[in-house]
C-alpha cells in the first residue's frame, strides 16, 4: 500500500514500517508520564490503546489533542512512538499546553493521529544534519532513530538551540543514538554561545563537497529558519507551525502558498522542502 | 396486539414504541434524505476525505466546499482563532473554482457517495453566481444549489449581499433564472431583520432558506496585542452561536412556507432534534466536524436514541413542533 | 539602580517591570475609576446585596438594575434558559421604579458603597426616559447615566430604539437635553450595522457608547417541546458572545470619538485586557456574576497579575493598542 | 444575629442554631459517598470544607452547584447537614444530574451555599404534617429532624408519594426520628395505592379540630400542591421549584408573583406560605 502523506512507497528497512497505518484515528490515551524534563518543558508519555500497531507513525507527523474545555485541539509533534507508547514533548504556553501540564498518570486524552506528512528520511543520505529549536528539537528524534534503522551507518549531526542550560532538551538521547550533537545556548550558558543555524558554518567550513551534509532537516522557529535559508548551502526540508482549525485537512485554515501551489500545514505539511517554500 | 387490533389508542401508542427513533427520513425540496444530517460547507471539503474515515453514505447528504467562478487561495493565515465555545475563521473560501469542481473533486467523490450532493457557490457578483452556477447545472450528482449569500457585494459598496433584502432577492432571481434545481439561499445572520431577507428570497423564487453563516467575530491575541486573524476579523461557529441560530431557524421557519435547513453549534442528535423542533427540515453540522471528525456519523447513529428519548417516532411529523 | 539612574532604558525598563500590574486606573467620560471593572446592569442589583459577600469599594464602579418610569414585574417564568457557554434571560426589566430606587435602593447602597454608580435607565418611549432620567438627575451618587436603548420602541412598531440610528439619536438627544451627568448609550447588537447607530448616538450628544446588550436567543425543551422561556425568546449573554461583543466593540471604537465602554461574556482579568485593546475604555461583567458572586472581586484582584503577564505597566495606556 | 432569610430571632433549642450562618459562601465539598438510594434516586454525601460550622443550615434550603462543563449551577435541597457532612437525594433528569450521577467519592464539586428561605419550623406546632413527592422528599428531612430537636413530643406525620416501590425515599429516615410515616404509590405497587396527598383526608376525618394537623409543610411536583390546596383545611407551607439564573437574589430569573408582591424563588422563597400564594 502507498502511503497517501508520502506520496511514494519508502523503503529504509524494517523500523518503522513506511508501508502502513497512515490514515488517521481517533484514539483514547492514557498518560503514564507526565514531567519537567526540562526548564519549561515538560515530557509526556501515553500509551496508546487500539488501532495503531508498533511502527505505524512518520517521524514529522503530529498529534491533535482534544483539551478537555477547550473547544480546538491542539497539534504536538510525536517526539517519539514506540509499540503504542507515545511521546510528546511540549512548552506550557498557554490554556491548553497549561492544562496538558497538569494533567496526572492515568487520565486520559483523545488524540487524532498520527497527522500530516512528516519528514521525508529516504532523503537523509550519509550525513545528514537536524536542527531544532527549543520544542521544535523534539520531532527530530523520531527522525533520527528512523534514519538510523534505515542506515546504520549514517553520520547524523544534531545542532540544538536553547535560550538557556537550564531548557537543553534530549541532547542525552540523541547521543545514544550515536549522533553528533553540538548544544547552542543563547546565553552561552552551556554549550557554544549561538544559534543552532550557526552549527551550519562549521559544516560548511573546509567541507569536501562546500555544503557539507548530505540534507538538512529543520524544525524550530521562524528566527531560526531565516538563518538557515541564509547559511545553508544544501537541500533540505523545514517543519512549519500554524494555527489550525481541524489538523486533518478538511477546513482549508492552515495553508500557506508554495511554489507547488497552496499546501495545507496540517495535511500536506508540516513539513516543506526547501525548494517548494516561499519566504515573503 | 397485531397490527389490524381494533383497539386502537393502546394499539398505536405500542405501535409508536415500537417504531420511536426509526424512521429519521425527511424530505428536503422534493428530495427524500433517509435522515437530516448534512455536514455544513466548508467543513467537510468535496466529501471524499471523509471516506477515508467512515462511510459518508451514511449521511443524509452534504455541502460541499464554497466554490466560486475561479479559483481562489482564499486569505493570508492566522486563519483561525479559538473561543471558549467554537472558533473564528477567515479561511476566505479557498476552492480550485467552479470548473475543477466538476471535472476533479465531483468525479473523485462519486466513487466514494452515491447520493445527491448539495452545491454550495458564492461570488462577489450577480455574474458570479449565474456563471458558477451555469456550470455545475448539467451535474447530475448534484441535488441542491445553496447559495452563500454571506460574502460582500464588491460592485455594491461591500455589505454582503445577505444583509440587504434588495441584492438578496436580485441574486436569488439572477440564479433562478438559469437553474432547475432545488435553490436554496444560506443567509447569513449578521442583521437587524433575518425574516425580511428570507421572506425576500422566497418571493424571488427560493425553494428553501438554509441559515445561519458564520457570525463576524474576533480575537485580540495578549501576547502580540494584534488580532490573532490576519485579516482581523472573522467568522465565528460553533456551540456559541447555537442560541442564536435556533432563534433565527425559528424566526424564518415562521415567517416562509418555504422549507428550512438549520445550522449553527450543532454538535449533537439532541441539537438536531431541537433545530427541528424550532422548524428545520433538515440540520447542518460544520464545525462539531473539525473537532471530531466522525461527528456526523455518531449524530448519524446516535438520532435514533435521542429520538426514543424525546418519544419522537417520525422525526419528519416534529419539524416545526416548537412554533406556537 | 535608582529612580535617578542616568542609564535611561535599563532604568525605564526595571522601572516598567516594577510597576507592572500596579496601576489600573482609567477615566470614564471625566470620572477616575480605580479599575476598569464594573458589574453589568441586572446581574448586581442595586449592588448592596453583594456587599454581604464582599467589600464592593474593591469595583472600578457599578451599573445598577435596568430602572423604569414605574415598577415593573417582568416577564412570565420561566424566565432562564441554559446555552452551552451562557444563558439565555427574559426578566423583562422587573425593577421597582425610578421614584423607589432613588427613596430605598440608593441610601441602603449609600451605606456601603462610596463611590458614584451608574444609573442604567430602560423606557418604552421617549417620554419614559426623560422622565426617568429627571428623577435620577438629582442624586450626587450617580456618576453616569447608561441609557438602554435595547428595549422595543411601543410607540414605534415594536422594533428596539437600538436597532434603528434614528430612533437611538431621539433618545439620545431628548436625555441629553435634561440631564448634566455623563451620558452612556448602551447598544444592542442585533444589528446589521452597529458604527452606524454608534455614530448616530455620538452626534446626538452622547458621552459614552457601552455595548453589548444580550443577543436575541431561544431554546426549545425537549421533554415539552415548547420553548423553554415562557416569553419564546430571550436574551442570550455569557461567553458565548464574547467574539461577537469583542468584534463590536472593535468597530465602534474605531467608528466614535467618545469613549467605549465593553461588556459581552467577560469573565476574566485577561478578557478584561482584550476588551481593552480592542478599545474598550472600561469593562463590564455580567453573567459572570450569576455563577459566581465574587467574579467581579477575583478579577479585580487578579487585573494585576494579567497586567503582568502581557507585559503592561498602566492599563489606561492599552486602550485600543489592537487598532490597526 | 438575625437571620436574613428567616426576618427573626427562631429560638428553637439547640440543634440547629438558626441565629447563625446565614450568608451565602462559596465552598469546594468532596464527594464522600454517591449511589443510587432507589430506582432513579442517588443520595450524595459531600463533606464541605471550611467556612460553615455544623449546624448553620436551615431546613428548606438549598445549596447551587457548579456542574463541570455546564454554565448554570444547579439547585438541589439539602436533605441534611450535620457537622460539615451534606446530604443530597437527586434523580437524573437532564445534563447536570446525569453528570452528578456520573461523580465518584473523591471528586469535589463547587458550591453555593446555605441559599434561600426555607421552611419555618418554628410554625410546627404540636401536630405537623410533612408532605412530599418524589425527589420533594429529601428536604423534609432535615425539617423533622429541625422540628424534633426543638420539640421532642411533636408528633410529626409524614406522607411521602412515589411512583412505584422500587422508587421508595427515606421511610426509614422518617421512622427512626419517631415520625407516623405512611407511604403512597401511584401504582399501588407499595404502601397504599394513591397520592401523598390524599393523606390528609384520613387526617381531617374525625379530626376534633376539624383540620387535623397544626401545620403542613410540602415540597414536590406542582400536581402535588394543587391536589393540598384543594384538601387542606389549616394553614402550611410549599416549596417551589423555578429555573435559575443566580439562586441568590441577583438576576430577577425566578421571580413569582405573590400576594404580598413579587418573592424571588431562590431568595424570598422556595418556600412560601400558602397565604401569600397566588395559584393562576
Ligand atoms: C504541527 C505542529 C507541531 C507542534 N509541535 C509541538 C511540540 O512538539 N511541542 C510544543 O511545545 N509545541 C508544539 N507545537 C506548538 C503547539 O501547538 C502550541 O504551543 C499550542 O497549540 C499552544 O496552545 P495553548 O492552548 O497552550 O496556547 P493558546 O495561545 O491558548 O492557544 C490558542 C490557540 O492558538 C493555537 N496556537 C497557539 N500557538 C500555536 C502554535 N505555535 N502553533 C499552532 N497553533 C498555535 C492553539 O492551538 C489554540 O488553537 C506544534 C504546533 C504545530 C502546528
Ligand atoms: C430550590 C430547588 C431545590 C431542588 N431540590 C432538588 C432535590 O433535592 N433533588 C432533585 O432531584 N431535584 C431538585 N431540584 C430540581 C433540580 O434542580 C433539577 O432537576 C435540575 O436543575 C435539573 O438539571 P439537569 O441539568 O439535570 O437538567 P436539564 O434539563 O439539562 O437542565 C437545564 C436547565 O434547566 C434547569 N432545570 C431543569 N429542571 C429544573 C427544575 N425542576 N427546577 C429548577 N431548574 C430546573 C437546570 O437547573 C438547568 O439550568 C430542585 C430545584 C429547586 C429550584
Ligand atoms: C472553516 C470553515 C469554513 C467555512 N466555509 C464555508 C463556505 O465555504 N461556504 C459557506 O456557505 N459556509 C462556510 N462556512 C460556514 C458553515 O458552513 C456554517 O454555516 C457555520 O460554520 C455555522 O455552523 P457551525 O456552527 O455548525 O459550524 C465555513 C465554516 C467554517 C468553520
Ligand atoms: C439576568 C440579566 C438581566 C439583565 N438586565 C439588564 C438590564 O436591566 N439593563 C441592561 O441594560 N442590561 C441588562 N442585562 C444585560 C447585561 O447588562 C449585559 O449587557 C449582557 O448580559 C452581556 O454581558 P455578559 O455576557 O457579561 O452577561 C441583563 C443580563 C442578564 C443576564
Ligand atoms: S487545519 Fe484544517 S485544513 Fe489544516
Ligand atoms: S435565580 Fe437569580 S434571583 Fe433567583
Amino acid at each position: 500500500m502507498t502511503c497517501p502523506q508520502i506520496g511514494k512507497k519508502a523503503n529504509l528497512g524494517p523500523v518503522p514500517k513506511l508501508e502502513k497505518g497512515c490514515v488517521m484515528k481517533k484514539l483514547d490515551a492514557i498518560i503514564t508520564e507526565n514531567k519537567e524534563v526540562a526548564k519549561n518543558y515538560l515530557k509526556m508519555v501515553l500509551e496508546v490503546s487500539g488501532g495503531l500497531g508498533g511502527e505505524e507513525v512518520l517521524p514529522g507527523q503530529f498529534v491533535n489533542i482534544e483539551i478537555p474545555g477547550l473547544y480546538l485541539r491542539r497539534p504536538i509533534s510525536v517526539c517519539n512512538y514506540e509499540a503504542g507508547k507515545l511521546t510528546l514533548v511540549y512548552k506550557p504556553v498557554g490554556s491548553g499546553t497549561e492544562h496538558m501540564a497538569g494533567m496526572k498518570p492515568g487520565e486520559k486524552l483523545d488524540l487524532l493521529m498520527p497527522l500530516g506528512h512528516g519528514f521525508d528520511p529516504a532523503k537523509a543520505g550519509e550525513r545528514p544534519v537536524l536542527i531544532g529549536g527549543g520544542a521544535g528539537s523534539a520531532p527530530l528524534y523520531l527522525l533520527a532513530r528512523t534514519i538510523k534503522a534505515a542506515n546504520p551507518k549514517a553520520q547524523i549531526t544534531v545542532l540544538l538551540g536553547f535560550n538557556e542550560k537550564a531548557e537543553v532538551l534530549l541532547e542525552a538521547e540523541f547521543r545514544a543514538l550515536g549522533a553528533d550533537v553540538t548544544v547552542y545556548t543563547v546565553d552561552g550558558s552551556y554549550g557554544t554561545k549561538g544559534f543552532a543555524a550557526d552549527g551550519l558554518d562549521s559544516l560548511t567550513q573546509g567541507a569536501a563537497d562546500a555544503v557539507g551534509y548530505t540534507y538538512f532537516y529543520a524544525c524550530g522557529p521562524m528566527p531560526m529558519f531565516r538563518a538557515i535559508e541564509a547559511k545553508a548551502k544544501g537541500d533540505g526540508e523545514y517543519s512549519f507551525e500554524e494555527r489550525m482549525g481541524c489538523g486533518f485537512g478538511a477546513c482549508m485554515g492552515c495553508s500557506h502558498k508554495t511554489k507547488n501551489g497552496y499546501k495545507r500545514i496540517c495535511k500536506d505539511g508540516p513539513v516543506l522542502s526547501r525548494g517548494e517554500i516561499l519566504w515573503d | 396486539m397485531t397490527e389490524k387490533s381494533t383497539a386502537k389508542t393502546k394499539d398505536s401508542k405500542a405501535k409508536a414504541s415500537r417504531t420511536e427513533g426509526k424512521n429519521t427520513a425527511v424530505t428536503l425540496c422534493g428530495i427524500r434524505l433517509d435522515n437530516p444530517v448534512i455536514p455544513a460547507s466548508g467543513t467537510f471539503g468535496y466529501g471524499y476525505e471523509f471516506a477515508q474515515y467512515y462511510d459518508i453514505n451514511c449521511l443524509g447528504t452534504f455541502s460541499f466546499k464554497g466554490t466560486t467562478l475561479e479559483p481562489r487561495f482564499g486569505n493570508p493565515t492566522p486563519r483561525i482563532a479559538e473561543c471558549q465555545s467554537g472558533l473564528i475563521n477567515s479561511v476566505g473560501l479557498q476552492n480550485p473554482g467552479a470548473h475543477a469542481v466538476v471535472s476533479e473533486e465531483l468525479p473523485k467523490l462519486a466513487k466514494v457517495f452515491k447520493k445527491k450532493v448539495m452545491a454550495n457557490v458564492s461570488g462577489f457578483s450577480k455574474e458570479d453566481y449565474v456563471e458558477t452556477v451555469k456550470i455545475l447545472e448539467a451535474t447530475e450528482q448534484i441535488g441542491w444549489l445553496e447559495i452563500n449569500i454571506s460574502c460582500p457585494n464588491v460592485h455594491g459598496g461591500g455589505m454582503a449581499f445577505g444583509t440587504d433584502p434588495k441584492a438578496a432577492a436580485e441574486i436569488t432571481k439572477a440564479v433562478r433564472g438559469v437553474t432547475k434545481k432545488p435553490l436554496i439561499i444560506k443567509l447569513t445572520p449578521n442583521v437587524t431583520d433575518i425574516t425580511e431577507i428570507a421572506k425576500a428570497c422566497e418571493e424571488a423564487g427560493a425553494d428553501g432558506i438554509s441559515l445561519i453563516n458564520t457570525m463576524l467575530g474576533m480575537r485580540i491575541d495578549l501576547k502580540t496585542k494584534r488580532p490573532v486573524i490576519a485579516n482581523t476579523m472573522g467568522g465565528y461557529s460553533g456551540p456559541g452561536v447555537f442560541p442564536v441560530a435556533l432563534r433565527m431557524v425559528y424566526q424564518v421557519a415562521r415567517a416562509v412556507k418555504i422549507p428550512v435547513v438549520g445550522l449553527g453549534g450543532v454538535s449533537s442528535a439532541e441539537n438536531v432534534i431541537e433545530m427541528m423542533l424550532a422548524g428545520a427540515t433538515a440540520v447542518q453540522v460544520g464545525s462539531a466536524n473539525l473537532v471530531n471528525p466522525y461527528a456526523c456519523r455518531d449524530i448519524v447513529s446516535d438520532l435514533p436514541r435521542a429520538m426514543r428519548k424525546c418519544g419522537i417516532g417520525t422525526l419528519e411529523k416534529i419539524i416545526g413542533a416548537a412554533q406556537l
